[in-house]
């Protein structure tokens, strides 16, 4: 047999660096009112067209290998979740703010992952233990672009 | 995933100012539904009809070439033993028949239960006094894949032993448990989920048919512990140690889940 | 280099067209890869293939790094007279991998 | 570069080779390094389309195995035959993909073979025949992502 299958051994205890950036940092505070967190986690407005690239990325945002949406590439897109074109005229950008931070406040069932968490959850790999799926600038910046999709 | 706001929920959380520190769900251990067995489907049903015809013909299925390999180690004697495994069971064709298919089983001696792959190694190291293969090593893929293939069309027949009930419902349990730092059981995907479309790719139900698998993706053969690993990977969670315990509870409930359906090893998978 | 399946029918009538399948085992490693810390991985592919009817050369192939994993190749030939077919596939450290099969014309 | 997940600005996966590997994203060729390809095999005589057909699947579920079967019509006499099939792309590190030779020993002009794609983009077969001849066949393939590849 070719050395192909030879060495697998190591190739078990691979490390990945597909995220651009990890977070270790302190998780801002944030308040729910409703279903919602009308304010923004940094204090300031996100950056639209950062935030398309954020939902656009398989590795970074991940949204896309749930959610459809009028994004890139429609073939590869998921369907597992709700189709998100239109998203903005549906949810207030503090209710998106929400369902990314933290969808089971909503729903405890849901497979929406927790963007802005870093508590109850088991057998975390170690390089992403403590860290949130995305730091508080990038969640802006996709609240920023979801709310601005309308249809 | 939106869902409807729980207005019991919305009053509450009204009156509290909720800091993130405070947010503490508990680990789901989730109650989704088993699938029927009658709408089981083997993973050759969500792929294409490409990959259907790669399996279906030994000729052009690359992951024979594993199981020409895996001929060999059946015959040639090895170890302080000298001793071949065709020594001591004859021709594979007879004495392998329905074998795979009744793994993960009881092993006395460790009181505990053992997957196809260990049970290589026990019988290497016991009666062949030969060193064990190291998991995902071309011999332990190939031995695996030759044996696999006498099972070939039978179907998948988990022991019914007493002894092996607390370690399935300890895989069951595992199979149920929300992972990693995407927070997601087994059972999400591949039992409420499957057939759905996961970044364009369909999620299948993920029954232990056709093990070792030649994946497109790999370029190579594999184990059923890697796919497992590479599952638990994909959610962020830390993979469990190569034949730990935990392991060979998923396979057990796997094996329960996968009772009855048509072993096809040796498969390939997108 | 590593293991070929070969499949050539054992039996064919003069005059006709057999299908010859060929499987080899190997990495096809395209030399565009790196290791963790930035080392090229080599190229190391099969380049090369040629089947040979009793010594006659039939069909021949160059493989670049765009052929998959543990090559494969299906065509064809006329079955003429009984004999051997020869494979032969080589690689780019010039390791040259033979397989031979017999055919029976009735 | 055969990994759809060269799409991917880096990512390490084991690829089912030896050890950890680092895939970032190779130059890929293009279109007109295709052409360059093309034109060395045929020296610029023109080439014309048809009597080539590719037969790939149109939507391919991993780019590290497509199946890819190339036959000519020809009726593979000695007067009458295809002496050539070769295979191109524009979209992965090097336009040449492969290589065929064949002749009136063949009985038919096909071959079958299983190919990379590093990404979703037009494949062209050209044929030479024994008359100097070129013919020529184009399509496209769409390659999706596997979700769940090792360690992503």
């Amino acid at each position: 047999m070719s050395s192909a299958s030879k060495a697998l051994a190591p190739a078990l205890l691979l490390t990945v660096c597909a995220i651009s950036q990890v977070y270790a940092e302190a998780l801002r505070p944030f308040e729910i009112e409703g279903d919602a967190i009308p304010r923004s986690l940094t204090g300031a407005p996100g950056d639209a067209a950062r935030g398309a690239a954020i939902v656009g990325n398989r590795q970074l945002g991940l949204c896309v290998l749930c959610h459809g949406g009028p994004f890139a590439e429609p073939r590869m897109q998921g369907n597992l979740a709700p189709d998100l074109t239109g998203v903005g005229d549906r949810l207030s950008a503090g209710q998106l703010r929400l369902r990314m931070v933290d969808g089971s406040k909503i729903n405890q069932d849901t497979i929406m992952p927790s963007y802005y968490r870093t508590d109850g959850l088991e057998r975390v790999a170690p390089r992403f233990r403590d860290r949130t799926i995305l730091s508080a600038e990038e969640i802006e910046d996709v609240v920023a672009y979801l709310a601005g999709l309308r249809n | 995933m939106e869902a409807a706001v729980r207005p019991a929920w919305i009053g509450l959380a009204l009156a509290v100012l909720v800091a993130a520190v405070a947010v503490q769900p508990s680990p789901a251990q989730e109650t989704v539904r088993p699938i029927a067995p009658q709408d089981r489907l083997s993973g050759s049903a969500f792929m294409s009809a490409e990959a259907r015809a790669l399996q279906a013909d030994d000729a052009s299925n690359p992951a024979m070439l594993w199981v020409k390999d895996g001929e060999d180690i059946w015959a040639r004697k090895t170890g302080v033993a000298e001793r071949s495994c065709a020594d001591c069971h004859g021709e594979a064709g007879a004495s392998m028949k329905g074998v795979a298919a009744r793994y993960p089983a009881f092993d006395p001696a460790s009181q505990k239960p053992v997957t196809l792959d260990q049970r290589i190694n026990i019988c290497r190291t016991i009666n062949q006094k030969a060193e064990p293969f190291a998991p995902e090593s071309q011999p332990a893929l190939a031995i695996a894949s030759y044996v696999g293939l006498q099972s070939r069309g039978m179907p998948i027949t988990p022991p019914d032993d007493k002894r092996l009930k607390p370690f399935l419902e300890a895989g069951r349990s595992l199979f149920g448990l929300r992972q990693g730092q995407l927070n997601l059981s087994c059972a999400n995907c591949h039992d409420a989920l499957w057939g759905g479309k996961l970044g364009g790719s369909p999620i299948p139900q993920a029954h232990p048919t056709g093990y070792p698998i030649y994946r497109l993706e790999w370029q190579g053969i594999g184990s059923l512990q890697r796919r497992l690993r590479n599952c638990m990977t994909g959610v962020r969670a830390e993979p469990f140690a190569p034949n730990s315990i935990e392991f060979t509870e998923i396979e057990l409930y796997l094996a329960e889940r996968a009772k009855g359906m048509t072993v096809e090893t040796p498969a390939i998978r997108p | 280099m590593g293991r070929a399946l070969i499949n050539v029918p054992a039996t064919a009538k003069a005059g006709d067209i057999i299908e010859i399948k060929a499987l080899v085992a190997h990495v096809m490693e395209t030399g565009y890869r790196h290791e963790v810390d930035g080392k090229p991985i080599p190229r190391d592919i099969i380049n090369h293939f040629t089947c040979a009817y009793n010594g006659v050369v039939v069909f021949e192939a160059d493989f670049y790094p765009a052929i998959a994993a543990n090559p494969f190749l299906s065509f064809t030939t006329i079955a003429t007279e009984t004999g051997v077919l020869t494979f032969i596939w080589t690689d780019d450290k010039a390791e040259k991998q033979v397989e031979t099969a017999r055919i029976t014309i009735t | 570069m055969p990994s759809p997940a060269t799409r991917r600005d880096v990512l390490i996966l084991g690829a089912g080779a030896a050890g950890s590997i680092l895939l970032t994203r190779p130059s890929a060729a293009t279109p007109e390094q295709m052409r360059e390809a093309i034109l060395e095999l045929t020296n610029g005589a023109p080439i014309r389309p048809g009597k080539v057909h590719i037969d790939v699947p149109p939507l391919v579920e991993n780019g590290n195995s497509v199946p890819i079967t190339v036959s000519v019509d020809s009726p593979m006499t000695a007067d009458a035959h295809v002496t050539l099939i070769a295979l191109f792309n524009e979209k992965n590190p090097q336009p040449n993909v492969g290589t065929f030779r064949m002749g009136p020993r063949s009985g038919k002009a096909r071959v079958a073979t299983r190919i990379r794609l590093a990404t979703s983009q037009q494949l062209t077969a050209i044929a030479r025949l024994n008359d100097g001849s070129f013919w020529s066949d184009k399509v496209d393939v769409i390659v999706t992502i596997a979700a769940c590849t090792e360690d992503s």
